[in-house]
């Protein structure tokens, strides 16, 4: 294929996109719409994603020590459990720090600790935090085989609870954008097929002329690049702003509550130019393919 | 040049069209084909042009077999051949300018010989003003001659011509002859199914006839028609 | 019955066709519209069918002004107005007997009366055999005769033949002339514009000539061209 | 407008979906695909909405009695509170129930209760159930004027936290649906311009033979209320069978954990179909009416 060749599908791929206004209008607008339904299910799986990810790191593991010990037994069982691995994290909550604690936590239950008569049934405790939730029956182990540590607690049902609800959740959104994905894909190379299809008479011609297949192709698959990249900016811009303006307005109504679950609009927006350009290039490009193929064989 | 053998054609619809053609046309001739409207004229063109296969009988083109060809060799088949199709077949997207020059970015032609070539074959059919108008917005006649100025744009070895005449008044279609002997005198092979008795009774040309599915005459210097 | 006054016809791209037009043709009258490729035949029926407007002037369509019309009005008008198109203008996704027959379905004819009308046009112009097929699979001449059946079908008061004969052999032209001059016998006015000489020249009808943009000739009983 | 024109528009409708093959089947599967994605997310918003109920409904506030009051008196307390508007259930317990429901929650935290030697500073209680959560502190207030009442306890922040949160969800995915809704349309009647534009040549020619618009526009009305019923139809069929696959699959991971979040595939299906036949139906027409407008002023 020479360059002028190549020059030429472009000028054809633009030009047909300019006079077919109607048509150019009608399919950009459909392939937007699509890949705005990928975006936004895109958006807000990886939002959900995000919260899991911040519930499971909430999940700690409490070791309860043996009564009496020195604050240096105390730092040196603390590192071994810090050197244990798959633990983020060590914190150390005396035994009166922890009734406070439970004051606090109880609020207007409080007057039960009244019953107490003063004495402090709490133990001294190391709060441990996890690298990954899925791991804690093995940390739990680790830490009670040390010595002087007395009790490990981490609500063994509770995470199972919820590392299964974040698998539920997580998968079945994965599920439902692959499946908005392939429907999307679908409408997008079926909007393609219909712009192909109302120029049928035109393939026709080409071939009667003696084009190749290639040469009829070739305008046709830029064209769909064109309108699938055109197609991917705009969808991408929407979103942004769209996700940029609703994550306000959500965090605002939210007024902290949970608002570290949206994930910042920085790190979302690359990740969505490349997915909707690139999703929306390909199905452009070998929609058109696929399509012009019919019309093609003459 | 071009050859029919024992050619039959059959539509799925049952009905035959042509029946057992056999004719044989000699590279620089010019050659009229003539018969009744639905005869098989236009049926004849498709044959050569692989818009359509015949039901039996092989055709054969410089010297090859055309109905061996596999689909990726007929765009070659096609560009060594001109056709002025019946119903025009323009591109309505194009300008009458792109629609030539189409002709020629097919065969990859450079764009220095384009646009020299292009006003060239548009003035030859009387069109240079309407280089920037659409198909649309064209008379019936002036489509037709843009029609026989992609044919002719790229200079090919065969022109074929489907009725090239029927839109066109008296004097403007002998200026389309007046092209077409030039063309056929610089060695082109020219096919021209026509209606037209005065144009193939003055041209005094072979004449070939199709009747009931069969050549029914084939004159060397022939008429429209053996009485009249 | 058709009557131009004054008419003009510029297109945006600043051609003008067609300058101070002054026609009136009566009711039941057979008038022949020759000119060369170009000369604004087919414009001026595309002016009588309100496809398009004209620049300047008015045309008067059975004692109504058509330029007055309003969009819903155009309907009514076409349908007084039998129209053989230079480009036939079938229906490419209806096969034969569909596309007479919505010519009557568009006037909410009677099925019965569909029945009983379309095959007897269809005889007529001799495609009884081809009702079932679709317009592409048909030959030129087929197509252009479908077109013909067409506009005869509802028996309007007015017909009109943009080169109704242009695909068509002499015998089968001189069939459809036979038809056309039928109709006009029982009080159908036709308009019809051809490149044809022969038949103008033989039927010894009203001849107007366009040229350069206006009626260059209007003779009452003349021919295809004043010298010839 | 004759019975027989009506015919006519159904007979051509029907056929020319028929004849169009290649146009009407990508026409169809995009509308199903958008009616999908439209049935997708309200099957979703639905399912939020129900495990937002279900979790409000769990909402529970505990009125503390005084000490030492007779059976009767409880049971006429009881009834009083029963009594308000806005309670949807009483349910007594004393408090020696209630120090063994706390052992039992507190499971391996339980020993902390051993400090209480064998006093049990639990007061009988009455466990409210609300109609309503947002009534919760009318309802409180009127409780807490009963007299033998000493404390109403109802979890104030975590209600207003729920509710605000769920108020959020709701809101969010109300915004959501109502987004793909108007993009699943406007690609619904993308779709159908893409096949009216395919078919531009037809309808000049139909006016040319005296056709007025509204017999134009007629069979392309019947054609796109087919298009729009059928695709609703088997968007309709593709969901509720998806559907009620998904939901046993979630039921089945989730064993009883859940569970009960997830609505019933009968009180879906029928609201289902009515969207989005109706959707499909609604836009088939409007749309090839606004589609014919362009090529039918000739
Ligand atoms: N695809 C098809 N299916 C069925 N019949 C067909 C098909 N194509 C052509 N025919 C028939 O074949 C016959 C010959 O058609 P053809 O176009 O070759 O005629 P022609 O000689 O060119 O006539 P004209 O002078 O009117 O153009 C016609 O009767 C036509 O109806
Ligand atoms: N929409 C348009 N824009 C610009 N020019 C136009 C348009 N329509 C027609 N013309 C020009 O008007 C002139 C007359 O066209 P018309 O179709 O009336 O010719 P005609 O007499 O029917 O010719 P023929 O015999 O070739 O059919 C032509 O030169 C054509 O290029
Ligand atoms: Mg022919
Ligand atoms: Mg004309």
């Amino acid at each position: 294929m020479k360059l002028r060749t190549s020059k030429f599908f472009f000028r054809e791929g633009f030009r047909s996109l300019r006079r077919n206004k109607t048509m150019s209008a009608a399919s950009i607008t459909s392939v937007i719409a699509s890949l705005l339904v990928i975006g936004i299910f895109y958006l807000i799986m990886l939002n959900i994603d995000y919260a899991a990810t911040v519930l499971e790191s909430q999940i700690e593991m409490r070791a309860y020590l043996t009564e009496g010990l020195s604050d240096n037994i105390i730092k040196s069982i603390s590192q071994e459990v810090d050197a244990i691995s798959g633990v983020k994290d060590v914190l150390f909550v005396s035994k009166a720090e922890a009734l406070k604690q439970l004051e606090k936590d109880w609020g207007d239950n409080a007057y039960l600790l009244e019953g107490l008569d003063g004495e402090n049934p709490l133990p001294d405790t190391l709060v441990i935090t996890l690298e990954d939730p899925n791991k804690a029956s093995g940390v739990a182990l680790a830490v009670s085989s040390i010595s002087n540590i007395d009790k490990v607690l981490y609500g063994k049902d509770e995470l199972a609870k919820l590392l299964k609800a974040t698998y539920i959740i997580r998968m079945s959104s994965l599920v439902i954008i692959l499946i908005l994905l392939f429907i999307s894909v679908f409408i997008i190379a079926n909007t393609i097929k219909l712009t192909v299809y109302a120029r049928r008479r035109e393939i026709g011609i080409m071939k009667f002329v003696g084009a190749t297949d290639w040469f009829v192709r070739g305008p046709f698959v830029i064209e769909g690049i064109l309108l699938g990249l055109l197609g991917g900016l705009i969808a991408t811009t929407i979103l942004g702003f769209g996700y940029h303006y609703c994550a306000g307005l959500i965090r605002q109504q939210m007024v902290g509550f949970m608002s570290i679950a949206l994930m910042p609009f920085g790190e979302i927006i690359v990740s969505l130019l490349g997915l909707l350009t690139l999703v929306g290039i390909v199905i452009g490009a070998v929609g058109s393919l696929i399509s012009v193929r019919r019309f093609i064989k003459v | 040049m071009i050859e029919f053998v024992n050619v039959g054609k059959t539509f799925p619809d049952g009905q035959q069209v042509l029946n057992n053609i056999n004719l044989y046309i000699e590279r620089g001739e010019f050659v009229f084909l003539v018969g009744s409207s639905g005869a098989g004229k236009s049926t004849m063109i498709k044959l050569i042009l692989k818009e359509t296969e015949p039901s039996a009988g092989k055709i054969i083109i410089d010297n090859k077999d055309i109905t061996k060809y596999r689909r990726r060799d007929i765009p070659y088949l096609r560009r060594s051949i001109g056709v002025v199709f019946q119903d025009f077949r323009l591109l309505h997207e194009k300008t009458v300018y792109e629609n030539i020059a189409f002709a020629m970015e097919v065969i990859e032609a450079p764009p220095k010989e384009i646009r020299r070539q292009v006003p060239m074959v548009l003035s030859m059919v009387g069109l240079s003003k309407k280089a920037s108008l659409y198909p649309q917005q064209l008379s019936g006649g002036e489509q037709q001659r843009v029609s026989l100025a992609r044919a002719m744009v790229n200079g090919p070895s065969i022109l074929i011509a489907d009725e090239p005449t029927g839109n066109l008044d008296p004097d403007m279609s002998w200026d389309i002859m007046k092209i077409l002997t030039e063309i056929n005198q610089r060695g082109t092979t020219i096919l021209m199914a026509t209606h037209d008795s005065e144009i193939v009774n003055k041209m005094k040309k072979r004449v070939v006839a199709i009747e009931n599915g069969t050549i029914s005459r084939d004159e060397k210097r022939g008429g429209y028609c053996c009485e009249t």
